[in-house]
């Protein structure tokens, strides 16, 4: 499809205003695809330097993340709570590869499809259902909910509801370890829609003139909402690093071991010059944006696509191929996670809401502050 | 006159404002395509294409400095904002820009634009989805500031909004988007900007408000009522210009007052009003005018504290019987 | 004590802070080569060098945001803006971030930041650099607000600013940075957050201010005793947490008050004190508060209309007349 | 000089920190050079085809810049008028060459350095000097002064003082063009201190989504304020087009000749593809950032280089080698425009400063607004 101008539109859209309705085949979809994904990395495990170990707690987690999610969304359904639900499902190879190939005390902050984030640095499936539910034993006491899940004790500093706001965060996370001369990576992510956002531009000029242990890395899952990313950003997100001179990489996001490989290759790089990164990492989310959603942007077989490379089967995959795991052992491993998920439930249920004596506690430092009536 | 929801009646102001002058454009997150975060832009697309009904990048300063610019240059833009809480990183466009351009250049230009979109709390959206900004830009000159409650106001100003030539923000909620009520349907029916309604009558005690809450006011009267307590209810729909004059006019009937707003108190519509009453109606006012609004605190997200934090029914009857019972 | 302009009372401020603390820094536009705008920060560079007085790009949401990033991982960041009109564009970091954080994520982190700058207007500088902001920041929760007037005032006031675990702004005006004042130079003397000062004591009126105008204020009280009107003049010197324990007070004494604010009229901070003042104290009133602001119109370049459009000594007056002699 | 990290400054402060102090000789400068121009064009103005009238217009106007501005700041010093004084000596290249390269409808916005794009743009000198001063007889009746010179009905669209603040605004009239079908090129100029902004970012990813007609235009003269261009901004600045994959292109802003040529390039292009330019412009100010600046941050031998560089001595060069003007002619010249600025001033200084009625006007559309009291 040619590149249209303004009034026109790309993609979906216009093919269903300039053509009639049917319905789609394989092979002949109207749509262009949300992401182009690159191949992902051929270096084995072995190589990466990923023991048997670390490969199975990898899948672990993206089982408790996904299945942390299909639950919370039950529950979310059953009306246990409300507000919004931004679910990761699909995207679980980017917050589990980063995670392994981080240190545990880089700094992690993201916007609000945070879940996942959580999960993989320290939030327990306990704290995190707790949250979602509005529950004093939530990670955040319950004040955050779903979009703002943190563990600052472990560094993930949190999830952020306005599109591009913690973007200058991240910044001044990197700022402060540079400071203190600690020799922190800090890594900041984002969604497509995020790219937009002047916020961006600002922090990437300062981070870049000011030589911070930073990396910008946009979590591209094909969509803003209902609006597909080359209908919200122009050119390839990555081309956004070339207006700053910055280093820049492009990484496939449905494989764990391609995040694993190239974010523990630019953090060392980070830890070593100090000098940021931007890093569009293509990936794709499964579910609606949040709850209702009723994702008439894309079709089934963009979907079916990208569901065919699942991160987690993917994971399987090779853990079985390499006989690292037995098929019983990885039954196991997810009863293992329904069961803990289960437990958080039961845990979020049973667990008390906040005293109303909360409402006026953690908004300020001091023990007695003021406030106006 | 037609039963519709609050998202029925603004799509009727914007179609047919559309409709009648072709500068008119809709633009903002999600607007076209996906017909609207909150479906007040539903279908609008297939009438009047992708040249009048434009999704946005979310860059806020960015599309409404857009907006700007092209209203200067001769269009009538209306911008959607996915809500106001987003709308903050464009308030230099409409603080710096829409509301002073005019003045500055002596008058060379005018900016006909209409910033919209769901303002306040909507449940459990957490801290940054759940502030109410209709004071901080009443506060600057150069912009008027519409929040009304009801579908049928919220045509008929919408429409005034998008004919006036200077800035407006018109302000709704996500929560009263399926909400049902008498619209008239003459595409000719405007109601004027500034001026308040009495939506109830009543000779015991004015309730002041505007927008979302002013529904709770409502079951807070018919409770009151109960108790032989009758409130005569002012909504204010406009917060700027402010019609004191109506609010006024009540207060001599009544000469007790209660200003409901959902807003943060320090400096808010409440305290512009409960200031204005005393300094022009001070000898009418049998009690202190009492401000019932949220606290001073940022909107939690568990369902208890967030009840806590947004005033209820019993609130406003609490401050009914504050002003009443005056020792 | 010694004799200091206002910005040299904020340098020793800033200048003590930081040699008491190695986490406190100071970044904004000019503060470090330049020595600031208007020379707050001058030789600061000498004494703390380029990794603690730092230049910024033009970039004001940037930089408030990677403060307050770096407040939130253990730094004590003075973000200084070049003026509080350019603040507008980080609003978004100041309303949804700084002041949000803690209580979205359930109290885990605090954001130790001072936001400072001038506010407010400086003579010809036109509608865009000439607007008042503390009412606007104050009416969002978890945000201290302070604008003093007085060089003492604004160096014990700062310290306490930067000592806060907080998000704090803090106010100045580029009119007042050549004042001179006494100035208290032991680096342990703190003047609370949330006090307000009896600056002059008087039984006829009381005049509740802040900020610049208080010394159009002053001038006011002197000419009215010529007239045999003892003023009461209460320095607000905080905007948030508002001290209105001293102005009711001082209205207790004199059943009278205007209040003299340099800001547009609608929800200003002297709305807020009006408001409260007949909420909390309505039968110590002999007369309805007053207000004297700017009027509800953008700042125009023009000299004579400047002057019409700033508060004048003679509005006071006026002001006081009006409560004075209520029929 | 090598680039350095954060906490460490590049250019004068870094040598003033680091070395002795010592009188700056010609040879061994600490500075880096603010701007480093590119070749001015070596097409002859024939083959631009720009008529010796044509070209005696542009100096004439030239002339009249800078003359109006040596008279404003005299004035400014005389107490005629106060505020900020924002003096554009140094460009009038900049807008004399793009003014004569577009057409009178095609559509300009600056920020507050604006009095030479208001003069050349139809603001007679008796208007510009009267806004100035405050009067009422000025092109925005007193009530802009310096920062917002206006000429809308000759399709300049002011001077703003919030810096970047405009530049949504010039997409905005942009899209109001092609909106309406009209052919205008809408050219948006900022200082590169504006760069750094958000707003520029969003603007320009709409303006390439959406083929806008405009051009962004960096006026890059080597400093905001204090803060030399490499202090503020990371790499070159025509590098920011490259994310957005804009077209762009470098300009000598201290010929005239060569802004003509490029700017008539372009916006001939715009005017057929619709394509928005990122385009840089050097160039340099003389004179201080506003009346009250000690000018610290760079040395004589840069100025004097600039100086040596000046525009309109440039095409008077120009004018006198290709024998299209005698000295005498020049003479004259300067002799008409002294006579038009010192009218202009005894213009403003007669004319009436508004009436105090005028301070509730032009605030709205409508006859009678309603002012809160
Ligand atoms: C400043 C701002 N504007 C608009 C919104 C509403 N909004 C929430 S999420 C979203 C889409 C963001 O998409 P993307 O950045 O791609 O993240 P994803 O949802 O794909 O993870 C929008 C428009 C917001 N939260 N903040
Ligand atoms: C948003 C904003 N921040 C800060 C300022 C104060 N300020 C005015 S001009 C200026 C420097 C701008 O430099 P540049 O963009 O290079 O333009 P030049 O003065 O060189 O023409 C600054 C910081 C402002 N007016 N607006
Ligand atoms: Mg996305
Ligand atoms: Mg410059």
């Amino acid at each position: 499809m040619t590149k249209e101008a303004i009034f026109t539109p790309v993609g979906k859209a216009a093919a269903a205003l300039t053509t009639p309705k049917k319905s789609s085949k394989k092979g002949d979809s109207l749509f262009e695809k949300a992401v182009d994904l690159p191949e992902p990395t051929t270096t084995t495990p072995a190589k990466l330097g990923l023991k048997k170990g670390q490969l199975l707690e990898m899948l672990e987690s993206m089982i408790l993340q996904r299945r942390f999610e299909e639950r919370a969304m039950q529950m979310y359904q059953k009306g246990k709570f409300g507000g919004f639900l931004h679910l990761y499902i699909g995207q679980e190879a980017v917050s589990t590869g980063t995670t392994a190939a981080l240190r545990d005390d880089d700094d992690i902050i993201t916007a609000y499809r945070d879940h996942g984030w959580g999960l993989v640095r320290g939030i327990s499936a306990r704290e995190g259902m707790a949250e979602l539910f509005g529950k004093a034993t939530g990670c955040s006491k319950g004040k955050g909910g779903s979009m703002h899940f943190a563990n600052v004790e472990k560094h993930f500093w949190g999830g952020y509801g306005i599109v591009g706001g913690h973007i200058p965060l991240g910044g001044g996370l990197a700022f402060a370890n540079k400071y203190k001369g600690l020799d922190r990576v800090t890594t900041c992510f984002m969604g497509d829609g995020a790219v937009d956002q002047g916020a961006l531009h600002e922090t990437m000029n300062m981070a870049q003139l000011w030589k911070l242990p930073v990396m910008f890395i946009v979590e591209n899952n094909g969509y803003a909402m209902g609006t597909a990313t080359r209908r919200h950003s122009t050119g390839e997100l990555w081309e956004r690093a070339l207006g700053y001179g910055m280093k820049h990489r492009v990484v496939n996001g449905m494989d764990v071991l391609s995040v694993y490989e190239a974010m523990k290759e630019m953090a060392d790089e980070v830890r070593k010059d100090s000098m940021p990164w931007f890093v569009e990492i293509r990936t794709y989310r499964y579910r609606g944006h949040s709850m209702s959603d009723p994702q008439k942007y894309r079709d089934k077989d963009e979907m079916e696509e990208f569901q065919s490379l699942d991160p987690i089967e993917r994971l399987k995959t090779v853990l079985l191929d390499n006989k690292m795991a037995t098929q019983k052992a990885i039954d196991a491993m997810y009863e293992k996670v329904e069961e803990e998920v289960m437990d958080a439930v039961e845990f979020a249920d049973n667990s008390p809401f906040p005293e109303e004596s909360a409402l006026y506690e953690d908004m300020y430092s001091e023990p007695n502050p003021v406030y106006h009536t | 006159m037609a039963e519709l929801q609050f998202r029925e009646a603004l799509r009727q102001a914007i179609d047919e404002e559309m409709a009648r002058d072709e500068n008119v454009f809709i633009m903002g997150e999600e607007v076209s395509e996906y017909n609207g975060a909150y479906k007040v832009t539903e279908g609008l697309l297939e009438t009047y294409g992708f040249k009048r009904v434009i999704d946005t990048p979310i860059a806020e300063l960015g599309f409404a400095g857009i907006g700007v610019g092209a209203a200067m240059n001769g269009l009538r833009p209306i911008i959607e904002f996915m809500t106001f809480n987003f709308a903050v990183l464009a308030a230099d466009q409409i603080i710096n820009h829409a509301s002073k351009v005019k003045y500055m250049l002596g008058g060379q230009v005018s900016v006909p634009i209409v910033f919209r979109g769901p303002n306040a709390s909507a449940g459990q959206l957490g801290a940054t989805h759940s502030v109410a900004y209709e004071s901080m830009y009443a506060h600057f000159p150069g912009i008027k500031v519409i929040h009304p409650s009801e579908p049928g106001d919220a045509k008929g100003l919408l429409k005034s909004a998008i004919r006036d030539n200077d800035t407006v923000l018109f302000m709704e909620s996500e929560q009263m988007y399926g909400l049902k009520g008498e619209v008239n349907d003459d595409p000719e029916h405007l109601i004027p900007i500034g001026k308040a309604a009495v939506k109830r009558e009543g000779s015991d005690v004015t309730l002041v408000t505007h927008g979302k809450i002013y529904h709770t006011v409502v079951k807070a009267a018919a409770e009151l009522a109960k108790e032989g307590i009758e409130a005569e209810i002012v909504d204010l729909r406009t917060i700027k210009p402010l019609d004191m004059d109506t609010v006024i006019a009540s207060v001599k009937k009544t000469h007790r007052c209660v200003v409901v707003d959902e807003a943060h108190p320090f400096a808010g519509t409440a305290a512009e009003v409960g200031y204005l009453l005393q300094r022009d109606a001070f000898d009418e006012l049998d009690a202190p005018v009492v401000r019932v609004t949220l606290p001073d605190v940022s909107a939690p997200f568990s369902k208890p504290l967030f009840d806590a934090w947004f005033p209820s029914v019993q609130d406003v009857i609490d401050g009914v019987k504050q002003v009443i019972y005056k020792p």
